[in-house]
This record gives C-alpha cells, structure tokens and sequence, in this order.
C-alpha cells in the first residue's frame, strides 16, 4: 500500500516542479515585457557635459552679462519693466573691494584692542554696556560723506521710533524690496539667522542656519552656503561664540578661517558680517561669559575691516524691551528695523 | 476574515491545518474552536463576544429545552419561546433596530433614539443555526449536546461561521464526537476549496468589476443592452460570489472530517421559480420551510390562509438578506411569482422546460435589480433604462462592454450549468495528472489576481 | 404529587432567573457598543482659538503655508484644521487640531505631528531646556475623527478642556 | 461491486489523494516561501512603497484598519509579487480586459488614461482663484494653456464605446468662461487643433506607456506658446539628443497593463548653446543647466528633466534679454521649460504641490514680467493645490 502512496508523492512533486516550471515561464516572460531600462550612452554623456559646467563661471556669465542693452524680443506690448535695483557694475566695486588675500598676523591688532577697551571684571556690578557709537569705517574720510548723513539721520528717526516703541511692521511695498533685493543672497548664521526665517521676512530657502552654532561649527556647513553660489552672504551670529571661545582672538581667527573659506569655495561673493549683539542687562549681570560681548564684537568689527568684509553695525537698534525671555534673541520689532537698516545699507540711493 | 484573501490562505490556513493535524485526536475540537474564535476576532475584535454571549445562551436554553421534556413541564413552550426569542431579538437589534428607527423617525416618532450599530459579520447564520437547534431539541428530533465545547464548534465553525451554509445540527451531530479524515477526503475537500476559489476570484470578481463600471455609467452613456448586460454582469457575480463561498466551506468542512449539506444545485438552470427557490440558497429555503412555513400551516390550509403564508415567509426571506426596503420588495417579488405559478401557470411550465428555464432566468435577473439597489431612485432609473427608459436601444458603449465582458459572461453562462461537472467527473479522474495541473495552473491565477488585489469586494456584509 | 409540584416549581424559578440575565446581558452588550462615545461636532478654528488662550503660551493663528510647511500636512485633505504656531523659534508652544474625513487618515496625521516634535527636539536639544520639557510632554489626543497635538506649558489643563468640549 | 465500480473506485481515490497532497503542497510552499521573502521597501515598478507590518495598537485592531493594512501588507510582499501582478495580466489580457485603474489598453499598444469629470465644482474653483490672482497683476501679460490628454487627441485609439467623459466638452465651457472674465492682459493658448494636425501627420505627441507628452510634443506646445508671447521662437534652432530608447512609463505601473512597447525620450538643445543655471530654491543648491543624469537612470527616466518636481526652481539665462517669467506648473512644463530659456533672463518655475511661500511676495519682487499657467487638462481638472496657494492664509510679516 505504501508503494502506492510513494508513487503518489513522486507524482505529486512531479506536479509542483511543472508548477515552478511554469512559474519561471511566466517569469522570464515578465522580464522580456520589462526588460532593463536603459539610457543612450552618447545622450548620457552629453547630460553628464552639462551637469560638469563650472557653476561659479556660468553664474559670473549671467550676472554681468549687459543688461542695459534691451534685447529686440521686448513684446510690443509697452511692458513697464519693473525697476529691479540691479547693481551697476561701479557700484559693486567700491562697496566690497576686492581685498589682496593676505595672511593677516592677527596677534598685533588683537592687543591693541584689548588696550583701548576697559577690561570688565566678571565680579563688577553691571555696568551700563558701552554705547557703540557707530564706528566709522578704518579709514577714516575727511568729513561726513553723504552716505554717513543718511546712515545718521536713519538712525535718529528709528532711534525715536524704538524708544517709543511703535515700530510697525514691513509694508507690503517693503517686504516686496526686501525680497527682490535680497534675492541672491544667503543669510548665514545660528539661531539669530533662524529667527530671520522664521518670522518670515526671507524665505526659508536662503536661510542657512545651524543653532547655537559657534564660528567653527558653521565653518562645517560652508559646502551647503557654496552649492547655492549665493552672491552675497550676510553673517549674523550672537554670543554662542562668547562662551565657546575664550578668548576674543580665538573668535577673531575663527571668523577670519571662515571669511577664507567662504570666499574659497565662492569666488566673487559679497561678505558682510551683522554685529554681535550683546546680551540683555537682565542676563548680562549673571553671566559673566556674555559681559564680554561688546569685546568681541569690536574685534569682530576690527577683524571684517582688515577682510573687507562689510561690518554692519546693529547695536544701535538693540532695546531692552525687545529682548525675548532668554535675554539673548531678539523679537520682530529688532528686525524690522534691522531689515529696514540693510535696505538703506545696500540700496542703490546711497 | 475571508477565504479569499492572502491572510486566509497563507497564514491562517496553514496554521489551522497544522495544528490540527499535530494535535491528539481529543484536543482537536479545541484546536478547531480556537482557530474558529480568532478567525471571527480577526474581522470583528468587539462582537466576537456577541457571538460567545449568543453560544452560552444557548447552550443553556438547549439543556433547559430537553429538561423541560423529560420532565414534561407545563413551561417547555413558553421556554422554547423565550429562547428564540432571545436570538430574534439579538438578531433584530443588531440587524434592523437602525433601520427601524430611522424609518419610524422618519414618519415623525422622535422620542426612538436612533442607534448607529454596526451589523456584526454572520450574525444571520449562527443565529438561524441557533433556533433551528433549539427547535429541533424541543421537538425531540435531536439529543442535547451536553458538551459546551462541542456545541461552541457546532455554532462557531470557521468554515461556515461567515456565510453559511446553515448546517443543521442533526447533519454534523456525530462527526462532532468522531470523524475521521483520510487522504481522499482531504483531496475532495481540497477539490471543492479550489473550485469555490476559482468561483470566487476569477469569474466573481471579474464579473463584478463590469456590474460596477456599467453601474456607474452616467445616463449619456445608458443603453438598453448595456443595461442588461450588467445584470446579467451581476446575476453570475452574486451567484459565482454566493456559490464559491459555499464550496469553499464544503471543501474546508471535508478537510476537518464534517459533511456540510449542499447549499447551491444550479440554481439558473431551473425550470420555474419555485424549483429555483430549491436549487438556491437550499439550507436557508429549506429552514424558512421547516421553522416558519410548516408552522404556519404550510400547504395543509386554506388557499386564502397559504397566500398569506407564502407572502410572509418570502417577505422574511427577503428581509433576512438585508434591512431595506428594496430587500423586502425583492422577496415579495418572488412571494407573487411563487402563488403565480402556484394558482395559475400550475405545472403547464413542466411540459416545455427550455421556455420555463429562459422566462425563469430572465425574471431572476430582474429580482437581483431589486436586490442590488438599495436606492430606490437608483433602482428605477436602473431597471427603466433597462426597458428603454430614457435611454437608446443600443450605443457604442454596448459595442464596448460586449467586447470586454463577452467572455466571461459566457464562462459565467457555462459554469452555471452542470456541463462541466459531467465532464469533470469522467475526464478528471481518468487523466487525473493532467486534470490536477490544471488546478494548479487555475490556483496560480487566483494567488496572481489576490496579490494585485483591485477588486475583491466581501458581498456579505448584508447578510 | 405536591413535593415532586415543589421541585418543579424551583426549577422554574431558576430558569426565570437565568432568562432575565440572558436578557439584561443583551441590552448590556447593546448599550456598551452604541454608546461607544460619539464626539460631538465642534468648530475646530474656533475651539484651537479658546484653547490658545488657557495657558500663557506665546502662540499665534498660523495659516495653511505655515501647517503645510511645518507638518507637511494640505489642509484641503481634511474636514477642518486649526494651527497655533510659536511666535519665535525660540518658544516651542503649538495647537494642532485636525479633523479628519476618514478614520484611515489618523495615523498619517499623528506621524506627522510626531515627526514634527522630534524635528523641534532636534533644535533646542541642548539649548532650551524648558522647551524641551514642554516637548516632553506633548500630548496626541485621538478622539473619534479628531486629533489634537498639544505642545504648552500647561498640557493637560488644556488636554482637560479639550476633553470637556468634545465629550458628549 | 462489480469488478468496473472497483476500478472506478481507486481511480477516484488516487485522484483525490493525489489533488490532496498537491493541495497541501502549494499552501505550505507558499506560505514558506512568503515567509522567508526578503521585505521590499519600493517597487520600482508600480513606483510606489510598499506596505511594511503593520504595528497593532488597541485603537486600530478595534476600528479594523489593522486586519485591512495585514492584508495590504501580505499582498505587497508576497514573493516575487512583479511576476504574479504580470500573471494577473495576462489573464486579463486573454479575458479581452481593457481598463485597469483608470487606465485604458488600446489595440496599437497604448495605454490612456481616462477622463472622469468628477468634480466640476472643484475645476471653476481653481480657475477663479487664478483669474482672481491675474486681476491684481493688469500690467503684466499672463498666459493659461492647458495641454490635452491622451484621451482627447488619440481618441481614435481607445477601444471604441469606452465610456469616457470628453476633455473636450469640459475645455470649451472652461475656455468660454475665462473669455467672459474678460481680463485684458491674459491669453489662452489652445494645443488641440495643432496636436491633431501633428498626429495626423504621424508625429509621436504622447508617450505610449506614460501620461506624459513627448519632447516633440513640448515643443509644439512651446511654438504656439512663444508666438502668443512674441518670441522669436523661429529663430532658434534646435539640436535633437537622444538619452533613453526604452522608456516604460507610470500608466504601466499604475493598470499592470505590461506592454513590450517602449519609446525614446529626446532632448532638444538650443544650438547655439545658452548657458543657464537651475536654483533649486527649497534644496537650497544651484546646479547647471536643466538636465539630471541621476533622475535618467532612476526608476522613472522622465524626471530627466531637473530631476523631478519641485516647490520653486529659478532658471537664470545668460539671453540677452531682461524678460522674467513665472511658471505655475505641472510635470507636463518640465519637458517644455527648455524651450524656453533662450529667450528669458529668469524663470521661475512654481510647483504648487509643493510651494509653501508666499507667492505675492515672489510675483512682485522678481521683476516678473510673464506669468504662465501650464497644465494637462487632466491634473489641472483634478487640482486642489493651485487654488491653496493662489488665495493663501493670511502671510505672516
């Protein structure tokens, strides 16, 4: 009887492999229908070609390419074409040099700041920080240039408007300028940048930011600012640097290592650099670290002159009402008046 | 959970057939009333104690039942009474209390809460299966089944737990203590299992997926033809669906050592209603005849008295398959068929089958018009387009669907009819290697058409 | 006769009483299964805009960019959604309600509010403890087709009135 | 028994031993295997994920959504799932089945997609958002074409009678209602009576396995496009590369209609070349040029072009013009925006399914001074982002 049974089992695994068999029919059936996609190797290689253009050199193509000539393919139409505040071409020049990349020996400018600035004890009450009054370029130009009276009388109508406190926020008009100005410009920094998107003034995209970043840890994200070839990069970063370097030199030659690199792996950008601002009074009393702030900030202020970088200085805006709870970030009114300030900074009517 | 899905096929019913196989003899009522419970838990987690409260119920009032016969107590009626009673109401709360109340709220009755309840899978089968046990225990035609275990399986058995067919306890009373399976019986039921899926998913769901897209066409596409070749579409979906189900539970009912009663005998391939109403649906038909017809009095009345039997017993059938409106007007319908062949056509059908099978068909067909829409605006727009109601005779579209759903209306036609198992029986067994690869081959496609999975619907919801 | 009549009669007794329990356990089960709470139906912007203003959170009304942006959630996928967002990206508070239009949606949506929480860990890890303790406790309420992220100072006091609005 | 019963008797047993060890067999094996089965995360061919295990929490085993999402998953990574999903296809295929998914198989080996005019309710909503959007931009001359599917221009080629609601019905009652909006700087540009002439002429519009037009019907798209525009589009010449010669495209995936047809997707260069440079805003990263070589090679060779869809690109050309155009678009303008680009200084190129900005802001200071809508009929008909975007929640300072 078991015999009769062993037939059965051979002819049933007979059965399954004609099953399988038929399986791997079908199979071979399916990757006829679907067999390998597969790209032409002349096309590829000519999208590779494409791919392997040198941005930086494209970009430098379209951005000065002359755009004053209006090109004959205008529509009829009259078109108002809507005045983009293109920089002309001697315009940029005097704003951002072109600084003779050299190794600056930063230990000699470093004491002599120390010198000029008042040392402040840790242990000493709170003194009121030092009123920055807005440094004047290094060198020093003979009397006020017209772009000094206009920075001065900015300052005085926001000054009064911040002490009374009714800073309304950006018009439409204004947010439009600001985008269109700030168009190609990447706004670079920890969570003081963050705030910049977050509010909702430039659009997340051309914010990079890395949060209680210091200058050494931003130096790491310096790839992703380099693959959007911005042309201009504004750097604001706050006291997360006074507690991470000890000393307002080593703060000085890390900002120095990331002007260098920036400007390494972007050729031509524009640099400029926002103040550091310093803590509230409130936090300021406690912690001795953050005291120190206006230091590095003057340094920070010395070191962007020797690199041509183009320091813009803030402090003036800073109210101690408009700090957050933390004492150390600032809330939307400090921003209006800061993205109203980089307007006028870089606007064509200076 | 449903026979024809890959959770069923690849997980549960390995699982259940190794473990009752391993498992000693005795323990395998367990193991069989265990898998039982997690294949009803598997779609229902929250009225699978519904179906348990229902089987303790029961069990008691079936030890009460005979008690109250051996000792002859005044009460056995009013007992009896209560007990099915218990499961009517269990069966009307849960079934048609929504509908109910949302009619009766509808003609101004505020004060009824409306329950939103949602109808537990089967609860039409155990519980039908619950009375007729009753009964049957009352009229002495059974003994008790004193083991709570046993009578858990009798009710609860996965294989005809969801859709029937609604086993009568006196048909798998001994196998419920001995049964034995062999090899063959085993092959047999596996012979079913297979046909009931190829049912199911190669001709049910494909036709099903022509009903729909007919269904939906907007009235510019409408046409008469069409119109009827969805219900035609239609009429073997639900019976393909209906009678796939049932043999799959035969054939897994023949795998675990129990012979389920035939539910479906060719049912389109009647001569007159009344023979159809045997062939269709047999274990619901013949407990509506056994628990509700002969009762009221069945045939031995007066033909005034038999009018009202038939309309109520085809009113209640109607009403079981679902609560709506269109359900009962379905059963009516064929209430009125039935007396017509009954007072009028009398056996004149019998002499010419071939005319008596078409107008029979035909007449079904409309039925499952009734039967489908549960809209009643759907329905008549339906059923009029298909008497050329706001519609042409014939369009493109027609042209369309014919190409497409030609074929498998003529499988559908085909299988519906004992042809192939004529064929079967001698072709099968005398090329048997031949005839099993081709059941393989039949598998293969099901297993292919369950992984793309596109249209697999579960018709009994309703029921 | 009358003893074998007692017997009886006892016998009956029982079997009344267990068709009584049969009965009650009946209405018992259809009263546990209908009464499955049934959520009211509520204004979804203008109960986030009463919660707001439970606690002192500094949040404000965000609109369906900002909930796109921030959740990756579109707002036209549900029935109704209601956003109180930071006021800087120095606070962590949010109110998230969302109403939605099948129960299937509920895991994608309360992924995405999880995502969004860990994502804000990432921020202040290290930075702002009290911003992280607040992340800590976020709460995700599901009830009925609503689901709720609540990221405050005071979680459960506005867990509670959240829960006293849309019990019924 | 008579000796013949007997012999009948036995067959009768070994069959159904027989069929019960085969049975037995194929479930067990099955079951193994699935199993065993390595999980697949993506299919490459359905392009889609894949179902992965669900996880059982209380809330889900009760409303049932976790026995729907085991099966779901089962279904997902049965072995060798591709070749049963083509099994499945070729019963269909002997069964004389020609739909699948909304999709359509026609005779000459392509598949449509259908039209269904589900929600005309939700189409007059975008298209008032967008005409109320162009209302606040008078000065600036702005253009709506909607490029027709498949199933309008090859008509012929559905199985005869498919009941399909016509694109073109629904594109005259949109055309005549932007007409009575009458705004004096928009223009509609209509492809149909062109794409016909081009496929009479037996001129490849629309790719046989995708949705997608071909480059060749971009490029018509683009020539009247140009000329509503007043560019020189005739002075351009073009250079024709091919990059893939057996593109499968997502119709395939989606209806599980296998086909052996495949077609070749070109590239057409401007020649002489014009440098330009693509700025994925969200990605933050400034590429060259339009092309991606990894999106060739991916799963899906159409996003050849800028490597797929994205919220917001901005193509700065080196052409000597100061022209800047914004493009609200589907992935149909991927394959049309080349064409572009010799003649506009910038073009911003705006996906709304994925743009979260503020788009005001960006259509006032970009200097734009052509905004296009360029959809498919198709998606445009079935579009619930546009409107989103266009009327926006209130955008915070």
């Amino acid at each position: 009887m078991n015999n009769h049974y062993k037939k059965l089992m051979r002819k049933a695994f007979h059965l399954i492999l004609g099953a399988i068999g038929f399986f791997l029919f079908v199979t071979l059936l399916y990757v006829i229908a679907v067999s390998g996609k597969k790209p032409v190797k002349a096309g590829v290689d000519i999208v590779k070609g494409i791919e392997e253009q040198n941005v930086p050199a494209l970009l430098q193509a379209i951005r000065q390419k002359d755009v004053t000539e209006i090109d004959v393919t205008v529509p009829t139409t009259e078109v108002p074409i809507y005045s983009v505040p293109e920089k002309t071409t001697e315009e940029a020049t005097t704003l951002a040099p072109e600084p003779p990349v050299t190794e600056i020996d930063v230990t000699e400018p470093a004491d002599e700041a120390l010198t000029q600035e008042p040392v402040v004890q840790p242990t000493d009450p709170p003194t009121d920080p030092p009123t920055q009054a807005p440094t004047d370029p290094i060198e020093t130009d003979p009397p006020l240039t017209v772009k000094q009276i206009k920075i001065q009388d900015f300052q005085a109508e926001w000054n009064e408007k911040l002490d009374q406190n009714d800073v309304r926020n950006l018009s439409n008009e204004e947010q439009q300028q600001i985008h269109a100005m700030f168009m190609n410009t990447i706004f670079f920094g920890d969570s003081m940048t963050q705030a910049i998107g977050d509010y909702g003034f430039i659009d997340m995209s051309q914010v990079i930011y890395k949060r209680s970043a210091s200058v050494d840890a931003l130096i790491e994200k310096i790839p992703e600012v380099a693959a959007v070839y911005p042309e201009r990069v504004i750097i604001f970063v706050g006291l997360n640097n006074c507690n991470f370097y000890k000393t307002p030199e080593d703060f000085a030659t890390a900002f120095t290592a990331l002007v260098q690199k920036l400007r390494e792996q972007i050729p031509g950008v524009t640099l400029c650099v926002s103040s550091l601002l310093p803590p509230s009074d409130v936090l300021g009393s406690t912690r001795a670290d953050l005291v120190r702030a206006p230091m590095y900030d003057a340094l920070l202020n010395h070191t962007a002159n020797m690199l041509g970088v183009e320091y813009i200085d803030a402090k003036w805006i800073v109210r101690q009402q408009n700090y957050l709870k933390d004492g150390i970030h600032m809330n939307r009114t400090f921003y209006r008046v800061w993205f109203r300030y980089l307007q006028l900074l870089m606007g064509p009517n200076l | 959970m449903v026979f024809s899905s890959m959770t069923y096929l690849f997980v549960f019913l390995p699982m259940v057939l190794l473990a009752y196989f391993i498992a000693p003899p005795r323990a395998r009522n367990m193991v069989l009333l265990a898998f039982s419970l997690i294949f009803y838990a598997w779609g229902e987690p929250v009225y699978i104690f519904l179906m348990l409260m229902s089987i303790t119920v029961n069990y008691v009032f079936g030890r009460i039942i005979s008690n109250n016969r051996a000792n002859h107590s005044r009460y056995a009626k009013l007992n009896l009474g209560i007990a099915v009673g218990w499961n009517l109401l269990a069966l009307g709360i849960f079934k048609y209390y929504p509908f109910v109340s949302s009619q009766l709220r509808g003609i101004g009755l505020k004060f009824i809460p409306g329950m939103k309840l949602i109808l537990p899978i089967g609860i039409s089968f155990y519980t039908f299966q619950a009375i007729s046990y009753l009964v049957d225990v009352y009229r002495n035609k059974i003994r008790v089944q004193r083991g709570f275990l046993k009578f858990a399986l009798y009710i609860s058995m996965f294989p005809q737990l969801i859709a029937g067919p609604i086993v009568r306890y006196e048909d798998v009373e001994k196998q419920l203590s001995k049964r034995k399976v062999t090899l063959a019986m085993f092959g047999n039921g596996g012979e079913y299992f297979l046909r009931g899926l190829i049912k199911k998913v190669l001709l049910a769901n494909q036709l099903g997926a022509l009903y729909v897209q007919i269904e939906s066409l907007g009235a510019a596409h409408a046409s008469v033809l069409t119109a009827w070749l969805g219900a035609f579409a239609y009429t073997f979906q639900i019976y393909f669906d209906f009678s796939g189900y049932s043999d799959m539970a035969i054939g897994l009912g023949k795998m675990f050592g129990f012979r389920f009663p035939k539910n479906f005998d060719y049912p389109y391939t009647a001569t007159s209603i009344t023979s159809f109403w045997r062939r269709w649906h047999i274990s619901l038909s013949s407990w509506f005849r056994e628990y509700v017809y002969i009762p009221l009095g069945g045939k031995r009345v007066s033909p005034r008295k038999h009018v009202r039997n038939i309309l109520i017993v085809w009113m209640l059938t109607g009403f079981w398959h679902g609560a709506g409106w269109n359900f009962m007007l379905w059963g009516l319908y064929y209430g009125i068929l039935l007396l017509l062949e009954k007072y009028v056509v009398h056996d004149r059908i019998a002499r010419h089958p071939w005319p008596g099978r078409i107008l029979t068909f035909l007449l079904v067909t409309i039925g499952w018009m009734f039967f489908v829409h549960t809209d009643f605006s759907e329905m008549l727009t339906y059923v009029g387009h298909m008497f050329g109601i706001g519609c042409t005779f014939a369009n493109a579209t027609t042209g369309y669907f014919l190409r497409t759903g030609l074929l498998v209306l003529l499988l559908g036609m085909f299988f519906s009819t004992p042809i192939f198992h004529r064929l079967n029986e001698q072709f099968a067994v005398n090329y048997y290697t031949t005839s099993i690869a081709l059941r393989v081959v039949m598998f293969m496609l099901c297993v292919a058409a369950l992984v793309y999975q596109s249209y697999n619907p579960f018709l009994y919801f309703r029921f | 006769m009358g003893e074998q009549w007692d017997i009886e009669k006892r016998r009956q007794l029982y079997i009344w009483a267990f068709q009584a329990v049969a009965l009650t356990a009946l209405f018992a089960f259809v009263w546990f299964i209908a009464h499955e709470k049934k959520y009211k139906e509520v204004d979804v912007p203008q109960l986030v805009a009463s919660m707001s203003t439970i606690t002192q959170d500094e949040w404000h009304e965000e609109d369906i960019l900002s909930l796109k942006r921030r959740f990756g959630l579109a707002a036209n996928d549900f029935a109704a959604v209601g956003y109180f967002g930071p006021n800087s990206n120095m606070d962590a508070a949010e109110l998230l309600l969302v109403r939605v239009n099948e129960k299937s949606q509920i895991d994608a949506v309360v992924e995405a509010m999880k995502n969004r929480v860990a994502y804000q860990c990432t921020c202040f890890d290290g930075y702002g403890e009290d911003q992280m303790a607040l992340l800590k406790d976020a709460r995700y309420l599901t009830r009925g087709y609503y689901v709720f992220l609540i990221i405050s100072s005071d979680a459960s006091s506005v867990e509670r009135e959240f829960l006293k609005q849309i019990e019924p | 028994m008579t000796e013949r019963e007997a012999r009948e008797r036995a067959r009768k047993l070994r069959f159904f031993r027989l069929l019960g060890i085969v049975f037995l067999m194929m479930i067990f094996l099955l079951s193994f295997l699935r199993l065993i089965w390595p999980r697949k995360a993506y299919s490459a061919q359905e392009r889609r994920t894949l179902a992965q295990l669900p996880e059982m929490t209380t809330e889900n085993l009760r409303n049932g959504t976790f026995s729907n999402a085991m099966e779901d998953y089962l279904a997902d990574q049965f072995p060798a799932r591709n070749v049963w999903v083509y099994l499945d296809d070729l019963r269909g295929r002997i069964m004389g089945e020609k739909y699948s998914q909304g999709v359509y198989r026609s005779g000459s080996s392509y598949l449509i997609e259908e039209f269904k005019r589900t929600d005309d309710a939700r189409a007059a909503k975008t298209t008032k958002a967008v005409l109320d959007y162009l209302r606040e931009y008078p000065d600036i001359p702005a253009y709506f074409m909607l490029v027709p599917n498949a199933s309008w221009i090859l008509k012929d080629k559905l199985p005869s009678g498919a009941p399909i609601d016509s694109e073109e019905d629904w594109y005259t009652s949109w055309a005549q209602e932007v007409k009575n909006a009458n705004l004096s700087n928009l223009k509609v540009v209509s492809l149909a009576s062109a794409f016909t002439e081009e496929t009479v002429q037996g001129k490849q519009i629309y790719y046989r396995t995708d949705h997608h037009w071909t480059t060749y019907g971009a490029y018509v798209g683009a020539k009247n496009l140009a000329a509503e525009m007043g560019l020189p589009f005739d002075t351009q010449e073009w250079k024709k590369v091919e990059v893939h010669n057996r593109f499968q495209g997502t119709l395939m995936s989606k209806s599980g209609f296998y086909s052996r047809t495949a077609d070749t997707i070109e590239l057409y260069l401007p020649d002489p070349d014009i440098e330009c440079v693509t700025a994925y805003k969200e990605q933050q990263k400034t590429l060259p040029g339009l092309y991606s070589s990894e999106g060739l090679a991916g799963d899906d060779p159409y996003e050849v072009f800028f490597g797929g869809n994205y919220p917001w690109l901005n193509i700065s050309t080196k052409a000597k013009t100061n022209r800047k155009l914004l493009i609200f678009k589907d992935s149909y303008a991927n394959a049309m925006i080349g064409f572009l680009c010799p003649f506009f200084s910038e073009i911003h190129v705006v996906d709304p399914r994925y743009y979260t900005g503020d788009i005001r802001t960006l259509t006032a200071s970009a200097g734009i001074t052509d905004i296009c809508f360029l959809y498919n009929i198709k998606t445009y008909y079935e579009d619930a982002s546009l409107s989103l975007i266009l009327e926006g929640g209130e955008a915070d300072e």
